[in-house]
């Protein structure tokens, strides 16, 4: 493990950044038109309304493998996997995490350039025991997979 | 969104066969998709950073601050305690020795570096916090071994377990009431037995932990006080007689097993 | 102490591994503390994967991302002893970045 | 925060003395180690006789004549409900069964306290979150619902050690932890052929 950090807002920081947008720039126009954060979805706090926001009514494929634990020992630290089979969906240029009662829906979405594996790992909160939905968008045509996870309380219930 | 009725029935079935099974067992899963990726990493380049800043009116490090091994000594040091120290003729934990050396070494006021030693809500760690924490990790694959040589050591042993079954408040609970029996869970989360070899190692030795629905490492200090609070006592304070010696109890029937922390929990 | 990243880059066949720990409270805004005073919102909302110089990956985050966020993604390609960097950005306008080897 | 710094102040400066001094009296320890907090109130840290009788390591307690009277004075004290109703509104039960909260330091006073009963038990067979210190009472209705089981289940509700000295299980009614009404409802939620707790799983 390698550990570097920066503090604060530092202007190295800043131009760095800069230069990684840059970058982003000269890719394929497919992956990285849709680098902007999709506020609206983000911003939507019933599922169907953020699922809206990113595109048409999803359909379930079968290419999409998503794994949640079917009970969670806490909500407050969920993981979660979305990997896709590219042979049997091609093309997925974004991944996003859902989580059906949260305030805020959407939680994570993900741009991927082509060379990169749909293979995204990380944690979320689930306010409560609900439905989670991973979204692939691929060729502008949006594809789900869903899970349940039931939130156990902790300890005395309080 | 509702699951068919048949999935909920196979849910309960499979809970109910790793009931039989393990106790925790239900959590297996979870734990696997956590990983071993655990966040107390920070928290111990952060307790080592603590450790060699100097702080205070006598602007030094705490690098002379004697963990019972001799003055810097940090490898092994954790799984000694709670022990007796000659200087002050007390037995004391890891965080009042701490205290103890901010106060002495540094010359810190003992008001201020006691005044919040546990996070609150909201909060993303303390110093005592980071420094046991990083104290913990360089004791990690030691033997847990206190020190019980001394007649107050073995004193504080007597005390701790005569707490440890104290029943009072308005529930009647003792620190017994979760922690004298083997396989049993609280809701669903495992109970360990602490008046055995067993539990006691595998809880002493996993403290402190990253408790991840907190994002925060917490200290056994920490986790006497929250026991007490949903004992219904009134509340536990860091480096008290009481503290130390529940801690004494614990360490001394968890001797011989392996210091593992910092842990990761729920 | 915001500002963090551990990285670990492993070459699995054809593939880069990559795990990502960042070092983050991300606050929803919910949230009050003991005082009963409202915690401000502070999260990341934007984060890259990086191999050299070329993105692998940019996440856009929610609050609802866990506290001390893990990210793991895979990319094709990659050798022993290339670049792999972590960067990201939180909506107070902090940063942090991290940078290992891959082995 | 006088007895917090106290504490502390021990801790770097006791004599030896203090110390074994301490280990002779559990309650000056006591009195000088922790700190009342909001509802949490110092002197929940003296015992009454059931928990002096109790505070004993398992399996090291004698059933001698003292722990007879003792268990046959708490059956004695047990108060019944007044209008010899003892069912009340299972749903209102299964409420207080689940609600962990109540008279702990971080409580708001003002809220009703639950029972907890999930903590300890398994009962409504579809819940999954249930604790194993206290025996399964799924289906605990077909044990019968007599005047005797009544009077049996209230009475273990209001003071368990009537029955079983030095069980682990809180005096609900006896220490004032639930109205009489919320016993009612969770006796309900227990005993109610329509409560969940005497539904088969879905």
């Amino acid at each position: 493990m390698t550990t570097i950090h920066a503090k604060g807002i530092s202007r190295r920081g800043w131009l760095r950044w800069a230069a990684i947008l840059a970058a982003a720039a000269g890719l394929p126009g497919r992956v990285w038109a849709a680098m902007a954060r999709p506020e609206a979805a983000f911003g939507a706090t019933a599922l169907d309304e953020a699922m809206a926001a990113l595109g048409d009514t999803p359909q379930v494929h079968e290419g999409i493998q998503f794994t949640t634990p079917d009970i969670a020992e806490n909500g407050a630290v969920v993981p979660v996997r979305v990997e896709v089979d590219s042979e049997a969906l091609p093309n997925v240029s974004k991944v996003s995490v859902l989580v059906e009662m949260n305030p805020n829906p959407l939680a994570a979405s993900f741009d991927i350039p082509p060379g990169t594996e749909v293979f995204i790992e990380t944690r979320v909160k689930v306010a409560q025991t609900c439905t989670l939905y991973a979204v692939a968008e691929a060729d502008g045509q949006l594809y789900m997979q869903s899970r349940e996870t039931k939130v156990t309380l902790g300890g005395c219930g309080g | 969104m509702k699951k068919p009725n048949l999935e909920v029935a196979l849910l309960a079935a499979w809970l109910c066969a790793a009931t039989l099974a393990a106790d925790d067992g239900v959590f297996d899963q979870y734990r696997d998709l956590m990983g071993d990726e655990n966040p107390a990493v920070f928290v111990i380049d952060e307790g080592e950073e603590f450790w060699l800043t100097a702080q205070g009116p006598n602007a030094v490090t705490l690098e002379s601050c004697d963990l019972g091994l001799g003055p810097g000594v940090t490898a092994g040091a954790y799984v000694r305690f709670p022990r007796h120290f000659a200087d002050t003729n007390a037995v004391m934990d890891l965080e009042s020795r701490l205290v103890y050396c901010m106060t002495t070494i540094q010359g810190r006021d003992l008001e201020s570096v006691t005044a919040k030693p546990y996070s609150l809500r909201g909060d993303f760690g303390t110093e005592i916090e980071a420094l046991v924490t990083w104290l913990a990790a360089e004791s990690e694959g030691a033997t847990i071994a206190p020190e019980q040589a001394h007649a107050t050591e073995r004193a504080m042993y007597a005390l701790g377990k005569d707490i440890f079954f104290y029943r009072a408040g308005p529930h009647d609970f003792s620190c017994a009431t979760c922690h004298e029996q083997s396989d049993k869970r609280i809701r669903l989360q495992a109970l360990p037995d602490l008046t055995s070899h067993t539990g006691a190692a595998g809880s002493w030795g996993s403290w402190p932990a990253y408790r991840i629905s907190q994002g925060l490492v917490r200290t056994m200090g920490w986790r006497l006080r929250d026991c007490f609070r949903q004992q219904r006592w009134p509340e536990l304070q860091m480096g008290s007689e009481a503290s130390i010696a529940l801690q004494t109890y614990m360490a001394v029937n968890a001797a011989g097993g392996t210091m593992t922390a910092p842990g990761l929990k729920r | 102490m915001a500002g963090r990243i551990k990285i670990r880059a492993q070459k699995k066949g054809v593939v880069t591994e990559v795990k990502a720990l960042m070092r983050h409270p991300m606050e929803t805004g919910m949230r009050k503390d003991q005082a009963g005073e409202p915690i401000p919102a502070h999260f990341i909302t934007q984060v890259s994967v990086l191999h050299g110089e070329q993105p692998v990956m940019q996440g856009h985050w929610g609050a609802a991302v866990s506290a001390n966020p893990f990210l793991g993604v895979r990319f094709a390609g990659g050798e022993p002893g290339d670049t792999v960097r972590v960067v990201w950005t939180d909506n107070q306008g902090g940063t942090g970045e991290g940078e290992t080897t891959i082995r | 925060m006088k007895a917090l710094i106290a504490g502390v102040n021990i801790a770097l400066t006791a004599s030896l003395a203090a110390w074994t001094m301490a280990a002779d009296d559990i309650n000056a320890v006591l009195q000088n180690s922790f700190v009342a907090k909001n509802q949490a109130t110092m002197d929940r840290l003296e015992r009454d006789a059931v928990q002096t009788a109790c505070s004993a390591p398992r399996g090291m307690l004698l059933d001698n004549d003292m722990l007879a009277s003792l268990r046959a004075e708490r059956l004695a004290a047990v108060v019944l409900p007044a209008d010899g109703e003892y069912l009340g509104d299972w749903q209102r039960g299964a409420e207080v069964a689940g609600n962990g909260r109540g008279l702990q330091s971080s409580d708001d006073p003002a809220q009703p306290n639950g029972g907890n009963c999930y903590a300890c038990h398994q009962l409504a067979p579809d819940k999954v979150a249930y604790g194993t210190l206290g025996p399964s009472l799924t289906g605990y209705g077909a044990r019968g619902q007599s005047e005797a089981m009544l009077q049996y289940t209230w009475t273990k509700l209001w003071d368990t050690h009537a029955y079983n000295l030095c069980s682990h299980m809180p005096r609900f009614g006896a220490q004032g932890i639930l109205t009489e009404q919320q016993l009612k409802d969770v006796m309900a939620y227990l005993l109610d052929p329509a409560s969940p707790v005497n539904q088969a799983a879905e």
